[in-house]
């Protein structure tokens, strides 16, 4: 899950970490209120769960709250890599010196977090971490011991020379990392972390990434979730339990397992289609869940047809089966409907699908190509 | 032969009492795994009644079953709250192999039974993965016993279902496995691709490998890396997800691009620079080590 | 530092150990307040940082408030091994059924916090230790996990059979290695740890020993001294920054570091003495430290002679011998002194004591002998 | 030959730029120790002046100053609360011997620190000890040099004074010492009498071992037994504390008799069970040494 610059701000102050004051906006007028009340120049920033929000213009210098309303105004509604922006963070501008990367993240291969700094701030740290690897320092903290004090400035090492930007700094990483932990976090950054004139070090920037299965233990956490601008199909496929990402093709997708699911994808753009979505039902035979399906799927207009990827294991190919017929009696479904069903109990699975009218197979090309064709002719 | 589970493997299920468990436990008991023990805390003395009469006892807690049973394997089938528990557990209690098919285990708790587990030498598999079966032998997990077949293919694999379905084409076509791994689909996994390759390369068995990778990470590419080092088997590849956009978890909590990193392309790459023949449908697996049979 | 059972129960508390409620009395009157407020029996108990209350009779039970003021007017001033009482609780009698004992503490070989559990409560947890090992479980926590759940599981596996029992002492396990954690404990302990007619486990007893190290960083904790019946000459060795033990001999010692300070001890036993004292007056030659040290030692009307045993490494010798001569000219002190001085610029110091007229040795054993028999006399 | 440290002992001082840090530094530069680097954050790129105008590089860390100079041991005069962060990140540094000077850390600091410097294989020596020397050749921490002289005696103890008074009659009676080791009076020590034993076994040029311990705990015990099962050469010991009042500190963190354990009388029994002579005052050292070489 991912959580607004504000509230990721909000965690890094709790853990003691200087971040500029800010308010937030969902109106120009209250942007104007906020931006008054600071006086001076303020930031205007898009709050939208997408990255690249400056270069799409969210992000905006106001040198008075009239401008500040202005952009506000401009911000508001605007529409980032499909998701809409409702809210704004209205911040004091900063007068800065030199900026930095600080980032923490879960890394796979030494199974542990690991910081990534770098003077190098404000920047995609990735394209960074491709092109120009020795810019930046990298440190796994073991978790067995967390963060140490002299692993905390050997990483401020790296940004700064003066003693006391070494200090400020090694402090705001310890920090970090304990909201990292406490958030149960996937990532957390700073981007970037900016020296004054006056010879602060400050948080100017603030994004974290919450892993999901931490949810059910940090309620705290779990209440900062934001689904405004999010499309509506992502967020009943959340409610319902279901694994779904909206993609623009028109082959909807329904299957049973996620590489399954996207090999299945794959498949569709292998013979010529593009998929609609990814959509992974899980081990499930439950009614309910082929219902949410199949309404999420048909939500997106695009969609021209659809297909059941089944493997049936330990899950019942005539379970799925019932619950595909169960569902299609309860809503109305203009797209045909293919099925691929396999595995246990396939052959009866089969004929309750025959019955009910179903284009139903065994193999997984020969549905995939159906759909494909299907989509082309609709 | 077969890696890491056979006719030795002497099983204690963790949460033996609860749904999933209880249901597993007799589908790898009429496989014919040796289930010797279950674990679940509070109901010590009681006994699991398994298929054909057989019966399972229960204990409160790892070590018992351990010291009662000889046991030398685990299966987790607890709830994420209670997982990494269970494997702290199990790691402590003498056992060599834990596997660990929980789904939404937290990532943190995870890398912190990861070390623990690396601490003792024990070898865990998954979280959130499906286990293994090495037919014939032994089953650990949840993977359909009915889709396999004894055979020379050992299979390691991110996924479950798409696994069924390559393991399903090469009964089919007559071509039996070894042993068919699923290392599961999170960020931090115990066993993964070189672990299991190192196996099935030891495996006198084992003629030739299926690897079935994902979108996320960089284990295709280093596994890929130790074909060319360390493998003298043939290895037939296959990557799920080349049509899923970056940055979006697709279904695994492992399975995502970060920025330009993990992509389906990247690691099919690394397989053809490393001799790894690469399926371009799952229907073309079979071809493909029948050809690296050949 | 030690703290009074009342403290070490406000912070198990605070960690979610249940722990009877209980009020703290300086008075039999305030004692028969509590105990009326609490109604039925009471127990009454003194607080005082000494071991064998019970069967000193520091501890009573009380029918009825009447009886909890007059005991409470017996254990009130009493002595404890040397401890004046100063302080009761007074906390309502509970209905027990079995009695436990869970204590944890720093153990030496495995370098790492230790539980000792066992179903045998209420007693003497080292007379357990080393008559019958065979009733006690132990468990090493590794630091670099802390105590994980089964752990806690196996610990009190070994206390009870019931599961509802097991699962509420492992809570409590868990809780008190926080406890013990938090404070920065050297032990914590329970005993006992019992369970009720109705199934609960509570905390009846409480024992918690902080490590001094720890007092600088932890305000909370060092808040918790309470030096009330502590002989005052103690209270002011810690004040001065000396470590100082008093015993029951004549003569008194002043030492430069503990290993020779208990050395000098064991030779004036050696030769037919009784020491007065452990004194470390550390690595300083400080003056002020000097004269602290004279005046606890002179304030101990027992002591008939004082001897100083100083090996000069880094200390410089005629630092000292000229702290001891500034020292005795601003205080007066009865009992004759006689000094060893040896090592670095040790000639300089027994010329400058000389002429201030003390007698002065080289030998450890000539000085020691001369001081027992200095106090033999005396 | 020595043990710990000898002629090729290359060391940091960690708080060189404190009060003791730069007196001891001094200290130990004027005996001849190669000290090649201090570390003191912020401090980075000053030099710290020594005796004889020689002067050392100062580091803002640890890993540079390893890095810039090959240094292999350190030596820590940093307060206590600082004190455990100086052992983890020298551990974590690629030197291999750590020496505590430091006293009144806190206990769980070192039990963390202690584990840390295990899994990294690194000796830590302390804290809350005087350090060692080796006569003629290496001095790290406080002992006083004027008081040893070279010769085949090795020294390990527990105390710092008590430790000078023993040195000090073995070398007026013309014992010299192989090395003299003060491991300190800490509960959590890192290098304890059994460690030094094994060395002074191994060293060719020691022919015999004098061990001062005291009251609280069963290092003594412990090392007693092993003198028994793993020594050639003769040890002589002595315990400090037959006086000492039960339940109470006397002085060291360490030096307690908890209950009825760790008593002096129970460790001069465990000596003399082994074989080890003990010696009854300070004084009798060095008869029995010499009735032990003769």
């Amino acid at each position: 899950m991912d959580i607004h610059e504000y509230q990721a701000k909000e965690r890094f102050r709790a853990a003691g970490i200087p971040v500029p004051p800010g308010e937030i906006a969902t109106t120009p007028d209250e942007a104007y209120a906020i931006a008054s009340k600071y006086g001076g120049m303020v930031v205007v920033k898009a709050q939208v769960h997408a990255g690249g929000r400056g270069k799409a213009g969210g992000v905006k210098l106001a040198k008075d709250a009239t401008e500040a309303r202005e952009h506000a105004g401009n911000i508001l509604g605007m529409e980032i890599k499909g998701l809409t922006v409702e809210k704004v963070l209205v911040t004091p501008a900063e007068d800065i010196q030199t900026e930095a990367y600080v980032g923490v993240l879960v890394d796979r291969n030494n199974q542990a977090a690991t910081f990534m700094v770098s003077a190098e701030g404000g920047v995609d740290i990735e394209a960074v971490a491709a092109e120009t690897p020795h810019l930046i320092r990298k440190l796994v903290v073991d978790p067995r011991y967390g963060i140490l004090p002299h692993q905390g400035l050997w990483l401020a090492n790296y940004l700064y020379d003066d003693p006391g930007l070494i200090k400020q700094a090694a402090k705001i990483i310890t920090q970090l990392y304990h909201a990292f932990i406490d958030a149960g976090a996937s990532m957390a950054e700073i981007n970037p972390l900016v020296t004054t004139p006056s010879g602060e070090v400050k948080a100017i920037d603030a994004k974290m990434s919450i892993d999901d299965s931490e949810l059910f233990r940090r309620p705290d956490v779990a209440a900062m979730r934001d689904s405004s601008g999010e499309p509506a199909s992502e967020i009943k496929a959340r409610e319902a339990n279901l694994s779904y990402v909206k993609l623009d093709g028109n082959v909807g997708c329904c299957v049973n397992g996620a590489g399954l699911a996207m090999a299945t994808m794959d498949l569709v753009k292998y013979y010529g289609g593009e998929p609609a979505n990814f959509l992974d039902i899980g081990g499930s035979s439950n009614p309910d869940k082929v219902v949410a399906a199949l309404e999420i799927i048909t939500s997106d207009p695009k969609v021209k047809s659809i297909l059941f990827n089944i493997f049936g294991g330990i899950t019942r190919c005539d379970d799925v089966a019932n619950g595909i017929v169960e569902a299609t009696k309860r809503i109305d479904i203009k797209p045909p409907i293919v099925i691929r069903l396999t595995g246990t109990n396939e052959e009866v699975a089969l004929e309750i699908l025959k019955n009910a009218g179903f284009d139903a197979y065994t193999s997984m090309d020969a549905v995939v190509e159906k759909a494909v064709a299907l989509a082309g002719a609709n | 032969m077969a890696i890491f589970i056979d006719n030795d493997t002497r099983l204690v299920v963790q949460g033996i009492t609860g749904r999933d468990g209880s249901f597993h436990t007799r589908q790898m008991m009429e496989y014919g795994t040796q289930v010797v023990a279950g674990v679940t805390p509070g109901k010590g003395g009681q006994s699991f009644e398994g298929p054909d009469g057989k019966t399972v006892p229960i204990f409160n807690a790892m070590d018992e079953a351990v010291a009662a049973t000889g046991a030398n394997t685990s299966v987790i089938y607890v709830p994420p709250a209670f997982a990494s528990g269970a494997i702290l557990e199990a790691a402590d209690s003498g056992i060599s192999f834990v596997v660990a098919i929980t789904e939404g285990v937290p990532v943190l708790d995870m890398a912190m039974a990861h070390a623990f587990a690396r601490d003792r030498g024990v070898r865990v598999l998954g979280p959130n993965c499906p286990g293994l079966i090495s037919p014939g032998k032994s089953k650990v997990g949840i993977l359909p016993a009915q889709i396999v077949s004894e055979g020379p293919i050992g299979v390691v694999s991110r996924s479950g279902t798409l696994t069924y379905e390559a393991v399903f084409q090469l009964t089919s076509n007559g071509l039996g496995q070894t042993t068919c791994v699923g290392i599961g689909g999170d960020p931090l996994i115990g066993t993964n691709f070189i672990d299991c390759l190192r196996a099935f390369e030891a495996d006198p068995d084992t003629a030739a490998v299926v690897m079935i990778g994902e979108i996320g990470g960089t284990d295709e590419q280093e596994a890929a890396q130790f074909v060319t080092d360390h493998m003298s088997k043939p290895v037939v590849g296959f990557i799920a997800g080349q049509t899923a956009p970056p940055g979006r978890r697709m279904g695994h909590a492992g399975a995502i691009i970060s920025g330009s990193a993990g992509t389906a392309e990247e690691k099919i790459k690394a397989f053809e620079d490393n001799g790894i023949t690469v399926a371009q449908r799952p229907a073309d697996i079979v071809g493909l080590i029948r050809a690296a049979l050949a």
